[in-house]
Formats: structure tokens, C-alpha cells, sequence
């Protein structure tokens, strides 16, 4: 058989934990290999060691047959390895030619980088792959989408044979989902191979032709895609079986907790986004916000949350206005918000999660009496949290840096839900989590529903906004243009809703 | 591993320091001196008798309160160059009421450390205001406003405070923080109480930052302003304050000299130092109150101590700033330190 | 007004020589990510090895001797800057900490070996200094000319083509691009298969070289000689001048030609009639003032390499 | 005079420190065991100015009196002003008879020593001290000025003269106000362009100054601000290399700074301002030793003393004419002819009445 890439008996320890442990790994020429597991099952690490970012311990490395040993990333570059991350790897302030270039920069006689040249090449590759990069702009002001066609463009100009793709779709859009997936056959057509990890089976299912599963470190065996289906997946990955529809009760609305009136919303450069959008929550239900990013979903969310001043038009919380509030007087009415990019708004990376979990609450009794805290209490309020949330720390004096992007969120969410607040917000709240992790935050979303709580869901995953939400209001240029029941519609429709394609008969899809 | 962690914080420092005086031996070898005898002459120039040690006390007062200033900023993740110019200003307007103001001492020495503070205060403030606002890095408006400090000090002592003099008179007695009977129990030196405001000063910075809701704020706008501001802290406000309470304590500092040691002002030819020594001093104690009152104490023994050094070994001064210097980057570069220690677990094993 | 020019001018460009040379290295070793508070430490060493070396070997080079003192003083520059390098890119330290140690080990050092090498605290003034000169054919631009070109150092066209070339070294070319992606983001560089700690450390000796170079023609063309209040704030100037010259050579350049025409016109002011009864205060503090207006009316929020002040490590984030 | 109050040693000085007698026991100390020391400023014992000015004068008297460094005579570096009093205590317990403070930078500190410790006699250079152990040393330094600016007077082609300052206080203020005095009694005609450097270490403000002073037409500048007077020297050599036949000058300050003006085989330093700080420390070490030590006074040396000069080194800039004329002013101000002013309000009716 032939392999582009061997991974023999990989074992890679971190202090005090195995992450790889005796894993192999066989990727044949020409096909894309899922790799599936939890987080933190090692799957990062493991690919880490491929591209010569970790060493490991043990195990052996077979590029084309033959036995490697890669120390480093520009090893793994030669031997024809990229490796597109789950972080992305870009310099915001350059431009996508200097972020491809970078490390090998074709340079004239006086030394300069040849731009025009660079250019080209990049041209020839976007054209030969079809990845649509747009070479002179900045990366700060691109979509991620784009974004994550530089990386690919990045592996590709430096002559990648085998791509490693870690969690590539989780920051994407459907639309943009559904490209990666198109280029993705495009490249293997090109004769590339392909390493994908992700936790969305779907996804497995519709481009991978084999699929290898890791748990808590550990190989757990390789399958071929078109002898399995989702569910023998999901439980092989997660050890138990996994049930992908919410169970959830039909919602019995009550009073209007959130209305927004005729609401215009400008972002950083002064440019409308929200544009005279309505919309009202009801105690007792889940209201989903389907939308391709950019349609202003964030610039609505910071507004209601107090983190961006509205233009004009009204945000009512039980018929009290809060617009342009701060952000604590906001809280303080009855909003609780899990934000969408955890690390830069959801935590204090540098606090325990014990100090995390009273980011919004740290003033009030118990946790500070006369302006002195109460650590006793604030811990205590933590240990709490932590175990009613399946929080999966050392401590509560951790370091909130030290945990998993799903137990960070974990902790979020427990804090956030915690409060009782009367308009839960919750963006994007699964994104990067594994299924058994998103099985449990559904679950609390729909008990909090149940208890009486308004829920704002806002996600780009549509099978979340259809399993979760009671109604689904569809936003399309800074609008909701359609407000539809999950039971009553599709993907396909939704889909074209997003588009902005049914505008004019949005009327009649929400009845 | 906590415990672990306890251990590496004691042992950095303490083998820095010794590191740091063999490298400073070394030196005197290859230069041509007796490294004992100068080392002595260090030992007794701190604490060789009541008198040294009064006067390391005395000088090691203001270098805890510029310490705690630029460790007070550092953690909102400000970095106050300014402590200088706010330890003149504080020490202007403290010596101001001093000599300004007839009161009972009740009233009039807090009056006066008060005038000092509130100075510091002001000199912090504006900086602050300039980096929440408009986003004006803290580092150049710092720097720009030590030279105003003390150019406009030394304008308003030759013209407001005295006539066309170089020294103010010397503040009423209540409000000095000399004692009479600190200074005879030290052969004249000048300890005065400061001592004691800076040690209390240095309890209300770790009390502020490690137990009150403003600690909590001001730390986790340091490590986090978006964070911060989604949690409805107020950022602008937690960063003015910051560069506030900082320069209170280097106003501080300031009275302590003004009201403490010299009674008076002077005009300056140039910097006092104690601003820029106290980052060294801040950075050396890792930002937080113990270790900035031990990291003083030590800068405080070392430059009092270096004085000796040439009247009795011969050596210069100077070395005792090289000494620093060195401990000062083993501290910094206790990774290393980490590193072999470990190696050396690892072998015991 | 033409008159006056040609006075402020030459004054200018020798005042801000050693701040321009010293904020380039500034920029060179902040743009990789290494904070570089040890300028005014990197500007003592450069200062004090120009003069001994100048001092020491007149005899030898004759009219030559203060050229081949910068280089030397670059050179050791380079070499002193390593220590910053040493503890801030491989044992990971804080790089204020290290930066502060550099001014602290640097005036020691300095110091120290004058007292031992001279026994007394500062030398003597050297006999071959630099020396003001026209540029040949320059000077005979009409206008231009005599301004530009009459009675300057050449040093300072040597500190304005040096921040030429590190606007061209940075901005155009492989070396500048992997420097800043150094600075922007390690681990992409990283990723990219360039070595981030060799970037750092060239970054962080380049600074060296160039305070080392701002020092030494401080010390031969403005002091004459070495003490320890030779350098007195001027690595910290230079410094304000990286961050208001948003970290761009060129930017550090104007910066430090602004400091430079503040301080020029603060002194020709003074002469000035209607500006004679001015308080001679306000004329002292106005170079300060007017930064601190200039970064708070028109100059505004600046951004700092993003990784500037994050020691690297491999496999973290 | 009125009140020596010198006790000689005592044993054990600590023991002295809370005694307030100072009344004037004239004694003899035997002249083998009187010892001295000094301690700086700031400036340092090599500062080629008045601290090592200071350090000759007393390792002169040590010498003539048989005596080593550490052994009888000694100095202090001080690094910055907090060093001021732990250097002079150091040697009031080391039991030196005479401690010296060099510069008013010392006063404060000088004065509460003084206090502190009646037994030990201090003197401080440059200002006044008011304890009866302790002497101010001061100098006639506008005298000094004055002569120095008739040197300017004479010698300026443009009519327009420079004085640089360090720091603007009522010290440097004595200095420029001789100046001016001795520049307008030649001819009332002459500019004289007056800027201060806020600092005496800042040489590059000091070559602005400089520059702007030569470039407006300033022939000769006279500076009395230490190293911020090393850019005044470095740019007049800077013109004169540049420019030979140029004649630009600049007159030192403290001591003979000659050498600092050598350019080639020119030399730019006209003249200096000589204050032999030397001699008056060793006056006031003799009169200690035989014990008659001037406690409470102030003196002042001056031209009379031979401690205060204009110096001549520069043969080929300081003509026949030029010398006459000094040595004539210095007649009419010693038999009080001229009353040279000390300050701005003295000048300005000093000027009135030329
Ligand atoms: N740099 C590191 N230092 C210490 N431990 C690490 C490090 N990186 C990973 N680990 C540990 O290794 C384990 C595997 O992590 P890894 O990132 O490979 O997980 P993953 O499968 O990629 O998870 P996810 O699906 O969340 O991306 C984790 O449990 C983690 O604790
Ligand atoms: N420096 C570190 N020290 C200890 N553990 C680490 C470190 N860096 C990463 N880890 C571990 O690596 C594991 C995976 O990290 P990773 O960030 O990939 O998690 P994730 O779930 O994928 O989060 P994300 O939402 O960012 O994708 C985590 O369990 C975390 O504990
Ligand atoms: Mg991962
Ligand atoms: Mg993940």
C-alpha cells in the first residue's frame, strides 16, 4: 500500500499528562483522513508532532516510505507537509501576498522582496485550486473564510503534498463550509492528501474516505467512511452512545421580555450594520438568529449588551429602554451573555476560574463586603458552579488559561446561567466543542427555556439553530428578513433566506 | 507543585544575590581589589553600626514608596517611567505646606504628606487621562512629564518659595517627620518616621490590589480590557486610577524627602533618581508589596553601603550598581535558575 | 527667516543625530518583539567606548580616529546587547526587567572602569572629535545649500540615511518582512519555518550596534568626553521617539528631529524680542509640552508590534 | 575672631553629639594630630573644577604637613545628594578635626552637622554656614567676572558677548552680574546675550546655546555652568577648525581651562575665571591647625587673597592692552574705586552709574 504519510506508535507527554499514547496513524496518497476525538483527546498534539512543532517520545515517521525525523517546521515544509491550524497562523497587519511569501520571499538583484513576482505565483495557485484571496489586502480586514484560504495558499506555495487541516470548518459559515469542501476535492484531485480534523461528523461523512478515531489519547482504531455512518462514529469517539436531536418540549411562550425597535447599530468605521432591525423574545422560548457572518449579528449583540452604542431605535428589556446603558447597568436588568470569542471577552485568561466566575458579580454580596472580597465565598460560589457544570479542572484556583476551550466555555456558561438573568444571550456557545460537550449546552440552553428565561441563540451552524431553537429569525443585511418556525422550514430554505435571495417572500415564510 | 512554586520564589531571589556579590568579587579580583575588604566596607557602610543602619532605613524608605508606585501601575499593565517626576512634584508641594501653613502638628503634617500625595496624584493623572482617552502610550507622556516636574519645581522654589534662592527654608516643625529620638538613638542619622508610612503603605497597596474590588478591577484590566469591559469594569476610569494611586505613592516619596530627611527643597541640576530606581526596585520585588519593601530594603543596604566602599577598599561605588545590575538580571532570568534546579532533581533521581 | 534656517538647521540635525541612531536600533529591536528599555544603557556603553577608544588611539589614527572609534563602539554596542538578548529572548525574562538592568550595568560598567583605568570620574576631552564640515557640491544648491549643507556634521546625514535604510531594510525586503512577523506574531514565523529566537537575538544586537553608534557620536560630537552624566536621558528620549514615531524608522526619525527642533527653537527664542519676556520656564518646559500636545491633538493612539514584550516559547500560547 | 569654638578631640565624638557648648575655649591642638577631610559634590574629586581644586589645596597642606591620604587627610565621593550627610558623619566619627563641604549643594547638610555635632569644626565652600563650629568659605567670584569681562569687553570685534549659566540661582547670578559689569565699564556699548542651561551636566544644551550665541554674532562666551560648558568648548572648536582665522573665544569658569580650548595649534579659551578654592581650604586648614579657626564667620576670598584671578595662559589672546587693563580694574576694585556688583539689582544701579 501506498502511504504518503506513517505515523507509527506516536506517544507525546506533556508534564503530568499522556497526550498521544501509542497512536498510529496511516494516510494512503490521494484520500482525505478524518481525525476524530473529544477535546483534548490529542488530536492538536498529534499533528503538532507531524509538523515538527512537538517531539515525541516515542514512534516513528514514515513521509513516502521513508523514515523522517522532523524537528522542525521548515523539515515538515520540505518534505512537502503543511499544516493549516486551528489558530490561524497569520500576521494581521501584513497583506495575503506577504503572509504567503513569508519564509521564502522571491526576492530581485538589489535584495528587495519581488512583490510582482509573488503575485503571479499566487495568482497561478489561487487560479489552478480556485481559492479567491484578494492578494493586496490586509488580513486584519479579510473574512475568515478568506483567511483560511491564505493558510491553505501558504502550504500550496511552499509545495505541500499532504495538507493538515485542524478543525478548519469550525470558524466558518455554511457557505464558506461548503467552498473549503469543493476545494478540498479540488486538491486531492491535484493528487494531495488531505488530514482533517474535526468534530462535525457531517462533514466526515461528505468528504473523507477514512476515518481514524482518538480517545483520551489513545488510537481507538481507523474505519472507512463509507462502511459507517454518524452514530457509530460518535459513540466509538465519546465511548458511549451520543443522541444528536435535542429532546426538548414545545416552548410555551409568556411575556415579551426583549423588544427592539426600528434599531441602527454603526460599527468601527462608522459604517451602518444594523439597519432598522425589529425583533422581540419571549419569556420561555429560544429565539435563533440564523445569518451569514457579517450581517451584523455581532454589532446587534454588543448593542443590546451595552458593549457598542446604538445609533437610534430602541432595545427594551421589560419595557425598561436600556440602549446605550453600560455594560454593568445592563447585566445588572437581567442579561446574561456568553460571548462569542471566549478568550478575548469570555474570561480573564490570568484569573483562577474561581475569580472567573465572579467577573460580572465580584461587587456584589457575598462575594465583597465595603469594597473587600470575600474569597471565601467567591470560591465556594465556584466550587458550586464548577461541579453543577461538569467543569473539568484541577481547582477552582486554576489558572483559567490552563483548561480546555470546552471547559472554558463550560465555565462561562455556568457563570452566565447562574445569575438567573432574565435574557440569556448566548453566541455561538458549541463553537470548537465536541458533541458531547455541545449535547450538555443544549441541554442547559433548554432548561433554562424551561425555567422561564428569554434565549438569544446566535450561531452560523444551522443544525444547532434548527435542534435548538423554538423560532428562528433569519438576519440579512443588518435585517431579520424572515422569522420562521424550525418545524416549518429546511436547510436549503434557510439557506437561501441567508442570502438574501427570498427577501421578498420572507412574508410569506413566517406566515 | 504549589509548594514547589513557593520554594522557587524564595530560592530566586536569595541565589541571585549571592551570584550577583561573587560576580561583584570577580570584578574586584580582576580590577585589583580585596574583595573581603571591600565587601566589609559594604557590610559596614549598611550595617555596621546604628548610624549606617539609621541611614539605610532612611534611604531605603522612599525607594519602597517608588517602588510600590511603579508596581501599583504595572499591574493595570501601565508602565510608569513618571514615578520621578512625581516623587518632585510630591516633595515640592509637601515641603510647600510645610513651610506655607502654621497648624498644630495634628493637623499640619498630614496636611503636608497629604499635599504631597494629592501632587503625585495629579502628575499620575494626567497621563492616565491621556492613555484611557485617546490611547497615548504612557511611556513618552511619562518621560516628557518628569522634565516639566522638575523644571517647573525648580522655577517655583527660586521664585514663589524663596527670592531668587537655590534652597527653601526649612518646614515649621509640625509638620516634619524628623524625631529627635530616632536620630539619638542613631548617632544623628537622619531615619525619621517615614519608615513607618512607607511600611504602611506598602500593606495598603497589597491590600488594596490582592483583597478589595479595586484590586480586582485594576488587575483584571491589566490582563484583560475587553474582558474587563464586557464584566461592565469601567477601563478608562480603572486605568486613571491606576497611574493615580501610583503616583500618590511616588508623591509620597517625595514628602517623605521633603518632610523627612531634608526639611527642605532644593533646586535640582537633574533627576533624583528614586523614580527610576524605583522600577528597578518594583521589577526586582515582582510587583507586589513584600517583595517591593525586601527588593528596597536590599537597593537601600547595597547604595548606602557603597559609600564605604572607596574611603576603605578603594573601590568604586560603582560596583555596587553593577551588582544590582546582575542581580537583577538573575532574577529576571530565573528560568534558568528553574532549569538547572530541576536538572538537579532530575539527577538526584 | 533664511538667516535663522541656517541657524536652526545644522543645530537640529546634530541634536537629534544620536537620538535618530539609537531610536533606529529602538525600532529594529521592538519591531521583533523585544522591548528595548536599555537604549539609554546601550547609548552610556557607546558614549563611554568612543571616547576611551578615541582617547586611547588618537596617536594612531590620527584625523580618522573618531570614525574608527564609532565602529568600535559599535561594535561593543553590539556586543554589550547581547546580555539584553541572552536574558530576554532565551531564558524568557521580562524584557522591561533586562532592559533596566542593561542602563543600570551599562553607567556601572562605565564608570566603574573609568575610575579604575583613569582614577578619577570622568576623562579627559578627546583631541579628535568630530568636526563640522560642508558637503561638497550640496552646499552649492542655491537655498538649499546653505542651509542644509553648510557647517553639519556628517554624522548626522549618516543617522538620516541610516533611517533610510531601515525603512528599506524592514519594509522591503525578506530580512524586514521575517523580522516584523517576528515582532506581529512568533508563531506564525515560526510555523514558517523561520527561527524566531536567531531574528530576535540579530534584532536585539542591531539595537546595540545602533545605540552603541547613537552614543558615540553623542559623546564625539556634543561631550567631548565621559562621565557618568554624559548620558543623561537621552536613551530615554530616544525611546519616546520609537513610540512616537509608531515604531516606523522614519517615524522615529521625525520624531527625534522634532525633540531636536523643539529644543533648537526654545534656545533661538529666547533671543527672539517679543518672545524675551517670556518666562524662561515655559520656554524650557515647551519641548515637552508640545510632544505631549502633539500625541494627544493629531499623533494619537499608537500600536505597539503586538508580540512586543512576549518572550517566545516554543509550543505555548 | 568671634567665636572659635573648636574643643579639639574628643574620645568618644558620639558622646558629643547632644552638647550645645559652644562657647569659645581658644586651644591649641597639636598641630601633628589635626587631621581634615573633604567631601564632594556631586561633580566628584576629579571634576577639574572646584572639587578637585579643593582636593589639591588639602593634599598640599597634607604633604606640607607630613601627612598620607587616609592618614590625616581624606575626601568622599558623593553619587548623588543623599550621600551628602552619611559622607560628613562618616567622618565626624573617624574623628577628623576639619571636615570640609565643597559646594552649596552641602548646606543644608553642612549646616545640621554643624549642629549636630558642635565639636567638629566644618567649612563649606561657596555659601554660608551659621553654627559657631562651622565656616563659610565663599569667593569674590563677580570680581572674578568682572575681570574676565573686561578681557571680553576688550576683546570682542562685534560688540556682542555671551554668558552661559548652569543653573539659574543667586550663586551663577554673581557671576553673570560681574560679568556685565565688567563688559559695560569697558564699553557700555557691548550686547551681552545671557541664556541658562537649566542644568550643569546638559553639554548638548550647552552646544545650542553655543551655536546660537556664535551664529548671532557672539564672539566670546563666557560659561559658568561645569559640563554644560563642554558643548560651549566643543562648538567654539568646531568653528575654529572649520574656520581658523575666525575669532571666537570662550572664558572657563573655576579653574584655568586652557587645555579644554587647545584646537591645533589654537586655542580657543581667552582667559578663565581662577577661583583657587586650593588656597582657601588651605588658609582655613592652617588657621584650624594653630587654633584659630574662624568658627561663625563667613569669609571671602577674593582677588587680595590671590584666590581669585583671570587667568593668562592664552599669551597670544591675551595682549599687553588687555592685561594692563585687568590689572588696572583690579586696582580700582581693591582700593574700592569699583564696588563690583553681586546681583541683578546691584548691576542694574551699577550700570546707571557708569
Ligand atoms: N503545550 C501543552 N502543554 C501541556 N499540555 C498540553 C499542551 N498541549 C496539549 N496538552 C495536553 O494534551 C492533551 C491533548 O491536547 P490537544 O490539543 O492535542 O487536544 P485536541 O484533541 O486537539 O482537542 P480539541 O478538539 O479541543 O482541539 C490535552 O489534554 C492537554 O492537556
Ligand atoms: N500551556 C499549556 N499548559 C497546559 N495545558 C495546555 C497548554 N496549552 C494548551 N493546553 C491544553 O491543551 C488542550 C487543548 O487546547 P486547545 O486550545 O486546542 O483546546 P480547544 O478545546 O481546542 O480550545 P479552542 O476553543 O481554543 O479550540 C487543553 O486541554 C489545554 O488544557
Ligand atoms: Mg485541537
Ligand atoms: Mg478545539
Amino acid at each position: 500500500m501506498d502511504y504518503a504519510i506513517e505515523m507509527l506508535n506516536i506517544r507525546k507527554e506533556f508534564p503530568g499528562i499522556v497526550a498521544n499514547d501509542n497512536i498510529t496513524v496511516q494516510l494512503k496518497k490521494g484520500e482525505i483522513h478524518a481525525l476524530l476525538g473529544e477535546n483534548g483527546a490529542g488530536k492538536s498534539t498529534l499533528m503538532n508532532v507531524l509538523f515538527g512543532l512537538y517531539q515525541p517520545e516515542k514512534g516513528e515517521i514514515h513521509v513516502n516510505g521513508k523514515k523522517v525525523n522532523i524537528t522542525n517546521p521548515n523539515i515538515a515544509n520540505n518534505l512537502g507537509i503543511g499544516m493549516v491550524h486551528q489558530h490561524f497562523m497569520l500576521v494581521e497587519p501584513f497583506t495575503v501576498t506577504q503572509n504567503i511569501v513569508l519564509g521564502s520571499e522571491p526576492t530581485n538583484k538589489f535584495g528587495k522582496i519581488d512583490l510582482s513576482k509573488a503575485r503571479q505565483e499566487i495568482q497561478a495557485l489561487s487560479d489552478q485550486y480556485g481559492l479567491r484571496v484578494d492578494p493586496d489586502a490586509k488580513i486584519s480586514d479579510i473574512s475568515v473564510g478568506m483567511q483560511q484560504r491564505v493558510e491553505i495558499l501558504k502550504t500550496l506555495y511552499r509545495g505541500a503534498e499532504v495538507l493538515i487541516f485542524d478543525e478548519p470548518t469550525a470558524v466558518l459559515t455554511p457557505q464558506e463550509i461548503s467552498e473549503l469542501m469543493v476545494i478540498m476535492r479540488a486538491l486531492i484531485k491535484e493528487g494531495k492528501s488531505i488530514i482533517l480534523i474535526t468534530h462535525k461528523l457531517k462533514e466526515i461523512m461528505e468528504v473523507c474516505d477514512r476515518c481514524t478515531v482518538i480517545r483520551k489519547g489513545k488510537g481507538i482504531g481507523t474505519v472507512t467512511v463509507a462502511d459507517t455512518n454518524t452514530t457509530e462514529l460518535a459513540s466509538l469517539m465519546v465511548g458511549r452512545e451520543v443522541s444528536f436531536k435535542t429532546e426538548k418540549t414545545p416552548s410555551e411562550p409568556k411575556e415579551n421580555v426583549l423588544e427592539i425597535n426600528n434599531l441602527f447599530v454603526r460599527d468601527a468605521r462608522k459604517v451602518d450594520l444594523v439597519k432598522g432591525l425589529d425583533l422581540t423574545i419571549r419569556a420561555g422560548e429560544i429565539v435563533g438568529i440564523a445569518g451569514v457572518d457579517g450581517n451584523g449579528q455581532s454589532e446587534l449583540i454588543e448593542a443590546i449588551t451595552g458593549l457598542r452604542k446604538t445609533k437610534s431605535g430602541s432595545i427594551q428589556l421589560h419595557n425598561k429602554a436600556i440602549a446605550n446603558l453600560s455594560p454593568r447597568k445592563i447585566t445588572e436588568s437581567g442579561i446574561g451573555h456568553i460571548p462569542q470569542d471566549r478568550h478575548k471577552y469570555g474570561l480573564v485568561l490570568d484569573y483562577s476560574i474561581g475569580e472567573n466566575i465572579v467577573l460580572q458579580t465580584y461587587y456584589q454580596k457575598p462575594f465583597s463586603k465595603a469594597k473587600v472580597l470575600n474569597y471565601k465565598a467567591i470560591f465556594e460560589k465556584a466550587k458550586c458552579i464548577i461541579e453543577d457544570y461538569d467543569v473539568r479542572t484541577p481547582s477552582v484556583y486554576t489558572k483559567a488559561r490552563a483548561l480546555s476551550g470546552g471547559n472554558q466555555q463550560k465555565a462561562i456558561i455556568g457563570r452566565e446561567v447562574d445569575r438567573s438573568p432574565a435574557l440569556l444571550i448566548a453566541a455561538q456557545p458549541t463553537r470548537g466543542l465536541d458533541v458531547g460537550a455541545i449535547e450538555f449546552i443544549h441541554k442547559k440552553l433548554i432548561e433554562e427555556r424551561d425555567k422561564g428565561r428569554a434565549i438569544l441563540l446566535v450561531s452560523f451552524e444551522l443544525d444547532e439553530i434548527m435542534n435548538v431553537s423554538d423560532r428562528i429569525a433569519v438576519m440579512f443585511d443588518g435585517k431579520i428578513v424572515a422569522d420562521v418556525k424550525p418545524e416549518e422550514t429546511n436547510e436549503q430554505e434557510l439557506g437561501l433566506l441567508m442570502a438574501g435571495s427570498k427577501v421578498d417572500k420572507a412574508g410569506e415564510t413566517s406566515e | 507543585m504549589t509548594s514547589n512554586n513557593k520554594l522557587f520564589g524564595l530560592l530566586v531571589p536569595v541565589i541571585s544575590v549571592i551570584v550577583g556579590l561573587l560576580a561583584g568579587a570577580v570584578i574586584m579580583l580582576l580590577s585589583g581589589h580585596d574583595p573581603i575588604q571591600g565587601y566589609a566596607a559594604l557590610w559596614n557602610g549598611a550595617f555596621g553600626d546604628a548610624y549606617t543602619i539609621g541611614e539605610t532605613i532612611r534611604r531605603t524608605t522612599p525607594l519602597i514608596l517608588t517602588g510600590l508606585a511603579v508596581a501599583f501601575a504595572f499591574k493595570t499593565g501601565l508602565f510608569n517611567i513618571g514615578a520621578e517626576g512625581q516623587v518632585i512634584v510630591g516633595w515640592l508641594a509637601a515641603v510647600w505646606v510645610g513651610l506655607a501653613i502654621d497648624a498644630p502638628m495634628i493637623v499640619h503634617l498630614p496636611l503636608a504628606i497629604i499635599a504631597g500625595m494629592l501632587a503625585g496624584s495629579l502628575w499620575g493623572f494626567l497621563p492616565g487621562l491621556l492613555k484611557a482617552k485617546l490611547g497615548v502610550h504612557e511611556v513618552i507622556i511619562t518621560i516628557m512629564m518628569n522634565y516639566i516636574a522638575l523644571f517647573i519645581t525648580n522655577e517655583i522654589i527660586r521664585s514663589v518659595l524663596t527670592d531668587q534662592n537655590t534652597t527653601t527654608e526649612s518646614i515649621a516643625g509640625t509638620a516634619s517627620l524628623a524625631s529627635e529620638w530616632l536620630q539619638s538613638i542613631t548617632f544623628y542619622s537622619r531615619v525619621h518616621y517615614g519608615i513607618l508610612i512607607a511600611l504602611l503603605a506598602a500593606f495598603i497597596m497589597w491590600f488594596i490590589i490582592e483583597r478589595t474590588t479595586y484590586g480586582y478591577e485594576l488587575k483584571s484590566v491589566g490582563h484583560n480590557l475587553h474582558a474587563s469591559n464586557y464584566a461592565g469594569m469601567n477601563v478608562s476610569k480603572n486605568i486613571i486610577l491606576s497611574m493615580v494611586i501610583g503616583g500618590a505613592f511616588a508623591g509620597l516619596a517625595g514628602a517623605m524627602e521633603g518632610l523627612g530627611t531634608y526639611g527642605t527643597i532644593s533646586v535640582m541640576s537633574g533627576f533624583t533618581n528614586l523614580g527610576f530606581d524605583g522600577i528597578a526596585v518594583a521589577l526586582l520585588g515582582s510587583n507586589n508589596a513584600i517583595g517591593v519593601v525586601l527588593a528596597a530594603i536590599l537597593f537601600g543596604a547595597l547604595k548606602e553601603g557603597a559609600g564605604e566602599m572607596p574611603t576603605a577598599a578603594g573601590v568604586p561605588t560603582e560596583l555596587v550598581d553593577i551588582i544590582i545590575a546582575l542581580i537583577i538580571f538573575f532574577v529576571a532570568s530565573s528560568y534558568i535558575i528553574r532549569w538547572v534546579a530541576l536538572r538537579f532533581k532530575k539527577e538526584e533521581k | 527667516m533664511l538667516d535663522i534656517l541656517q541657524s536652526i538647521v545644522p543645530t537640529v540635525l546634530f541634536y537629534s543625530a544620536p537620538l535618530i541612531l539609537t531610536a533606529l536600533g529602538g525600532v529594529f529591536s521592538e519591531r521583533s518583539g523585544v522591548v528595548n528599555i536599555g537604549l539609554e544603557g546601550l547609548m552610556v556603553m557607546g558614549a563611554f567606548v568612543g571616547i576611551v577608544f578615541n582617547l586611547t588611539f588618537a596617536d594612531v589614527f590620527g584625523t580618522s580616529t573618531p570614525w574608527v572609534s564609532i565602529v568600535v563602539a559599535m561594535l561593543i554596542g553590539g556586543l554589550f546587547s547581547i546580555i539584553h538578548a541572552v536574558a530576554s529572548v532565551t531564558f524568557h525574562a521580562n524584557q522591561v526587567v533586562s532592559g533596566v538592568a542593561i542602563n543600570m550595568l551599562a553607567l556601572g560598567v562605565g564608570v566603574y572602569l573609568t575610575k579604575v583605568w583613569y582614577d578619577k570620574g570622568q576623562t579627559d576631552m578627546v583631541s579628535q572629535p568630530f568636526y563640522t564640515t560642508d558637503i561638497p557640491l550640496l552646499e552649492k544648491i542655491p537655498v538649499i545649500g546653505p542651509i542644509f549643507f553648510q557647517g553639519v556634521y556628517v554624522t548626522s546625514y549618516l543617522a538620516i540615511i541610516l533611517a533610510f535604510v531601515a525603512w528599506y531594510v524592514l519594509y522591503k525586503t525578506p530580512f524586514g518582512l521575517r523580522l516584523r512577523a517576528v515582532g506581529e506574531h512568533p508563531m506564525a514565523a515560526d510555523t514558517n519555518g523561520i527561527k524566531v529566537e536567531r531574528m530576535r537575538y540579530i534584532a536585539v544586537i542591531l539595537s546595540g550596534v545602533l545605540g552603541g553608534l547613537g552614543g558615540s557620536v553623542f559623546a564625539l560630537t556634543i561631550a567631548s568626553n565621559f562621565s557618568s552624566s554624559t548620558i543623561v536621558g537621552q536613551g530615554f528620549m530616544a525611546l519616546a521617539a520609537v513610540i512616537f514615531g509608531k515604531w516606523h524608522p522614519l517615524g522615529a526619525m521625525g520624531a527625534a528631529l522634532f525633540f531636536g527642533l523643539a529644543q533648537s527653537l526654545t534656545v533661538v527664542s529666547s533671543g527672539v524680542p517679543f518672545l524675551e519676556n517670556v518666562p524662561q520656564v515655559l520656554l524650557l518646559i515647551a519641548p515637552y509640552v508640545l510632544t505631549i500636545l502633539a500625541l494627544a491633538g493629531f499623533i494619537g493612539r499608537a500600536d505597539a508590534p503586538r508580540a512586543n514584550g512576549v518572550p517566545y516559547i516554543k509550543g505555548s500560547r | 575672631a568671634c567665636g572659635s569654638s573648636d574643643e579639639g578631640k574628643e574620645s568618644d565624638a558620639g558622646a558629643g553629639g547632644t552638647e550645645e557648648d559652644t562657647s569659645s575655649e581658644g586651644e591649641a591642638a597639636a598641630s601633628e594630630d589635626y587631621s581634615i577631610a573633604m567631601v564632594t559634590d556631586i561633580g566628584g574629586v576629579d571634576d577639574k573644577s572646584f572639587n578637585q581644586s579643593a582636593w589639591e589645596g588639602i593634599s598640599a597642606w597634607g604633604e606640607v604637613n607630613g601627612l598620607s591620604k587616609g592618614n590625616g587627610f581624606d575626601y568622599a565621593q558623593s553619587a548623588d545628594k543623599a550621600d551628602y550627610m552619611p559622607n560628613l558623619t562618616r567622618f565626624v566619627r573617624d574623628e577628623y578635626d576639619l571636615i570640609y563641604g565643597i559646594g552649596f549643594e552641602l548646606k543644608e547638610d553642612i549646616q545640621k552637622a554643624a549642629e549636630q555635632f558642635p565639636d567638629t569644626n566644618f567649612a563649606l565652600v561657596d555659601d554660608i554656614v551659621e553654627a559657631d563650629n562651622a565656616v563659610g568659605i565663599t569667593f569674590s567670584e563677580h570680581q572674578g567676572s568682572f575681570l574676565v569681562g573686561v578681557a571680553a569687553a576688550m576683546k570682542t570685534t562685534t560688540d556682542k558677548v555671551g554668558f552661559v549659566g548652569g543653573v539659574d540661582s543667586p550663586l551663577i547670578k554673581k557671576f553673570e552680574s560681574g560679568f556685565i559689569a565688567g563688559v559695560k565699564s569697558v564699553n557700555p556699548d557691548i550686547e551681552v546675550d545671557v541664556q541658562y542651561a537649566e542644568s550643569f551636566a546638559d553639554a548638548a544644551k550647552g552646544k545650542l546655546i553655543a551655536t546660537n550665541m556664535y551664529d548671532s554674532g557672539v564672539d566670546v562666551i563666557y560659561h559658568a555652568s561645569g559640563a554644560t560648558g563642554n558643548g560651549v568648548f566643543n562648538q567654539a572648536k568646531d568653528i575654529k577648525q572649520n574656520d581658523p582665522e575666525r575669532q571666537i573665544w570662550v572664558i572657563g569658569v573655576d579653574r584655568d581651562q586652557h587645555e579644554e580650548g587647545a584646537i591645533g595649534d589654537h586655542n580657543v579659551t581667552l582667559t578663565s575665571m581662577v577661583k583657587r578654592v586650593d588656597v582657601a581650604v588651605q588658609d582655613v586648614a592652617n588657621r584650624g591647625m594653630v587654633g584659630e579657626f574662624p568658627g561663625g564667620e563667613t569669609l571671602e576670598y577674593g582677588i587680595e587673597d590671590d584666590a581669585i584671578a583671570a587667568a593668562t595662559t592664552n599669551e597670544e589672546a591675551m595682549t599687553e592692552d588687555i592685561i594692563t587693563a585687568i590689572e588696572d580694574y583690579t586696582k580700582q576694585i581693591l582700593n574700592g574705586q569699583i564696588e563690583v556688583p553681586h546681583t541683578e539689582e546691584e548691576l542694574t544701579t551699577f550700570l546707571e552709574s557708569l
